[in-house]
């Protein structure tokens, strides 16, 4: 069976094996002087203070949340691409509804003020 | 060439084990991993009943498309519930939420 | 014992251990990154199964959004303290039960099924799978409700989430 | 069949009879094949990775009026092997309390993401990886992975810097690639196909003289995309030092920087593809594959040419004008500009190339010219708003 698929995954395995071989090799010729200081973690010379754990603005999620609503309604459109030059005007008006829906929930999302950086 | 057969059992087993991970985690976030884990197995599913199929009829393909949309929006609104409850809570343990209790 | 064979069992068993990773991990970062290889499992098996497209779109929506979007939302809701103890409930072995009865349960009835052990049929040369999608997706015969219903489904999502998680008071 | 006509396929040919010669089974052998293949074309792209090094320094130095390295070698060339043995020498440092394996799986993950995207590029009609007829869509999906590796890069050092640049910058990566996707719908849509071969194969006129909107909206958001100037948001030193990457050293943090820089030499490879034609330039390429190959590469050395323009000319933008820009003006334009390709492209005949060339380009026109309008508009309707607030802060203090 032949299957393109497999090139990409000798591709990904090929892909990863070189930049590793660099680590390796860094690994293996650099020189091993740790020290509780320079492993330390780095905030410009401060002591570091409490966890890492600092709280995140909810202003990072809305935009993943919105993205994420994007990306899989303008990946179903692919499909509908492909094939458009086969199909007939009501077929384009159905993508074109598609994307008026989408278009929608962005002016709802604007309108409630959630892609302000506040 | 491989059976069916191998691709059912596979989605049976990762069927299984979303649904014990549903079941038996404590984090609300957690328990929409095992969730995702359950729609990625009902997903191999259709996917080899179209391969397996007559591959003309995208009934298979659609049907997973479909379920990725449905998994987005479950993912979407279930992590905002879980992030809203967070706020008026502090917590995730979905034991602790019992707001509606009475 | 086959090429595509050999390529099913190691991504299954990849498929399985990393499944079971996430619902056993402690740390919750790990259990996201964890049902990312799971994810990733899956999308090569359906290049295993000549569907590139919904492999492509595997990796796009799962791994590019909704993983990303699980990794914010763990960041968001973590407390240091909640990590340490045990992440299952009291009665998790009652719940093992359960599943290793689905399990079972399933295996019984898909055993009985006359075409389990079906293998799949030779893929029709010349057959353009992305562009019969979109045939079937926009044509009025066949799936173009579910594809705009699909829609307004996400548009509702988006409404739903955006007013739950960030309704200013 | 002769090696100039088709060179992979004539050493596949010569390699399948060699190893046939050594009594090996048919599929290993179509396998190591494929493996050569796949080794040659990823070990050509990290050396090119290496001499980009080398052209991006010397183009920022004629940039800002400087020579750039030119003491290593003739003009510098040997400069970036020696910045190479620097980066391998250095002493490698994992912060206590960092995520030992995710931590060294990220920068490997980050060049991965770049590496595979040129499995589907087309040197050339006969040289290419292999010819998905998802192409656009895999585009997105090796982002989707460098995306991934900030998040893991940024998590695993434990570093509160690290983390705040990495959600920075994951916020503009994703919300980029909304526009992206919608342009690369475009050429889809003219092409009838997601394949890159396809897409190059049916630009009898480059797309960029038929959509232009189009080309301008892909290139500004594959900037953004590469996390260049002006959407660095990781090199803000004042506000999060140096980003995602801050606690990486050596070879590691090399890797980042190695994958940035051929990521850019790629999305510049990818504008010329989808947009420019590809390895097509006035019927130069039927001479031969190599030629065509050729073509290739001077234009994707453009299309980067381009972004290291904008990048040193340009200046950084802030987060909030950033997220602004494209969700309230790059987005809304995509998806209209998406609607009219496909209205016009069902309306406009196919038969007559020049007709439907001169449509797609008149509309594009259109819309340009209309969005310049409701900008113009906007931007006075603030100058006055401004402006009144200003006058009465005065009037307030008189």
């Amino acid at each position: 069976m032949q299957n393109e698929w497999l090139y990409v995954g000798l591709f990904l395995v090929v892909g990863a094996i070189i930049p590793a071989a660099a680590i390796i090799v860094s690994w293996i010729i650099s020189p091993k002087k740790p020290n509780p200081i320079k492993q330390s973690t780095y905030e410009c010379g401060m002591e570091t203070v409490g966890e890492n754990w600092v709280q995140f603005k909810a202003q990072y999620y809305i935009f993943a949340l919105v993205f994420l609503v994007f990306d899989v309604e303008t990946v179903f459109l692919f499909p509908w691409a492909v094939a458009l030059g086969k199909l007939s005007l009501f077929a384009v008006i159905e993508g074109i509804i598609f994307i008026l829906i989408l278009i929608a929930g962005l002016v709802y999302t604007w309108r409630k003020g959630m892609l302000e950086w506040v | 060439m491989i059976p069916l057969s191998w691709y059912l059992i596979l989605s049976a087993a990762l069927f299984s084990i979303g649904l014990f991970g549903v079941l038996s985690r404590k984090n609300a976030v957690a328990i929409l991993l095992g969730v995702e884990l359950m729609l990625n197995a009902v997903n191999i599913n259709l996917v080899s009943f179209w391969r397996y199929g007559d591959v003309s009829m995208m009934a298979g393909q659609v049907f997973a498309i479909i379920v990725f949309a449905v998994a987005a929006a479950e993912v979407a609104v279930g992590l905002a519930l879980v992030i809203s409850v967070y706020r008026r809570l502090d917590t995730v343990i979905a034991d602790e939420i019992d707001m509606m209790k009475w | 014992m086959t090429l595509p064979q050999i390529f099913f069992l190691i991504t299954a068993f990849v498929i399985l251990g990393s499944a079971l990773m996430v619902v056993t991990t402690r740390n919750l970062i790990h259990a996201a990154l964890w049902l990312i290889v799971t994810l990733f499992g899956v999308a090569v098996l359906y290049a295993l199964l000549n569907a590139g497209f919904l492999a492509v779109v595997q990796v796009v929506v799962y791994i590019g959004a909704i993983a990303i979007l699980f990794i914010f939302a763990v960041m968001l809701t973590r407390k240091e303290m909640r990590d340490r103890g045990p992440q299952l409930n009291r009665g998790w072995w009652l719940s093992g039960v359960i599943a290793a009865l689905t399990f079972g349960g399933l295996f019984w009835l898909l055993q009985a099924w006359s075409g389990f052990s079906k293998t799949a049929a030779d893929f029709p040369s010349g057959f353009d799978a992305v562009g019969q999608l979109g045939n079937a997706l926009v044509s009025p015969q066949a799936f173009v409700l579910p594809f705009e219903v699909a829609s307004v489904l996400l548009l509702a999502a988006l409404v739903g989430a955006v007013y739950v998680a960030f309704n200013r008071k | 069949m002769n090696f100039w006509n088709n060179p992979v396929q004539f050493i596949s040919q010569w390699l399948t009879g060699v190893f046939a010669g050594w009594g090996m089974a048919d599929w290993v052998a179509s396998l190591l094949i494929q493996l050569i293949g796949v080794v040659v074309l990823a070990s050509m792209m990290m050396v090119i990775d290496i001499f980009l090094v080398w052209v991006e320094r010397k183009v920022v130095a004629r940039f800002q009026d400087r020579l750039g390295p030119n003491r290593v070698g003739p003009f510098g060339l040997i400069q970036p092997f020696a910045d190479i043995i620097k980066l391998l020498i250095k002493e490698d440092i994992t912060p206590d309390g960092a995520d030992r394996v995710v931590y060294n799986l990220a920068p490997i993950m980050s060049l991965m993401s770049v590496l595979l995207l040129w499995a589907i590029v087309p040197l050339a009609p006969v040289i290419f990886g292999v010819d998905l007829n998802v192409g656009a869509l895999y585009i997105i999906a090796a982002g989707a992975i460098g995306t991934l590796s900030i998040i893991m890069a940024a998590w695993a050092s434990n570093n509160k810097y690290a983390l705040i640049g990495a959600f920075r910058q994951v916020a503009v990566l994703v919300s980029f690639e909304v526009p992206m996707i919608a342009t690369l719908l475009i050429p889809t849509i003219l092409a009838r196909s997601m394949g890159m071969n396809d897409i190059v194969q049916a630009q009898d006129v480059w797309y960029i003289l038929v959509v232009p909107l189009a080309a301008i909206i892909f290139m500004i958001t594959a900037i953004a995309e590469l996390g260049r100037t002006p959407f660095d948001l990781n090199e803000a030193e004042s506000e999060i030092v140096a980003g995602f990457h801050i606690e990486y050293t050596g070879m590691k943090f090399g890797l980042f920087y190695a994958g940035e820089l051929l990521h850019a030499f790629t999305f510049g490879g990818f504008w010329a593809i989808l947009f420019l034609g590809g390895y097509r330039l006035f019927g130069l390429e039927n001479l031969g594959p190599l030629v065509a190959a050729v073509i290739l590469f001077a234009k994707a050395l453009f299309g980067y040419w381009i972004i290291m323009w904008i990048k040193y000319t340009l200046l950084r933008i802030r987060i909030d004008h950033m997220l602004a820009f494209n969700w309230k003006f790059l987005t809304p334009l995509a998806f209209v500009l998406l609607m009219v390709v496909a209205l016009m492209n069902a309306i406009l005949p196919h038969n007559n190339m020049l007709v439907y060339v001169a449509g797609m380009l008149l509309s594009n026109i259109l819309l340009g010219w209309i969005v310049i309008e409701i900008l113009r508009v906007h931007s006075r309707r603030e100058r006055e708003r401004v402006e009144g607030k200003n006058q009465m802060i005065e009037v307030a203090h008189r």
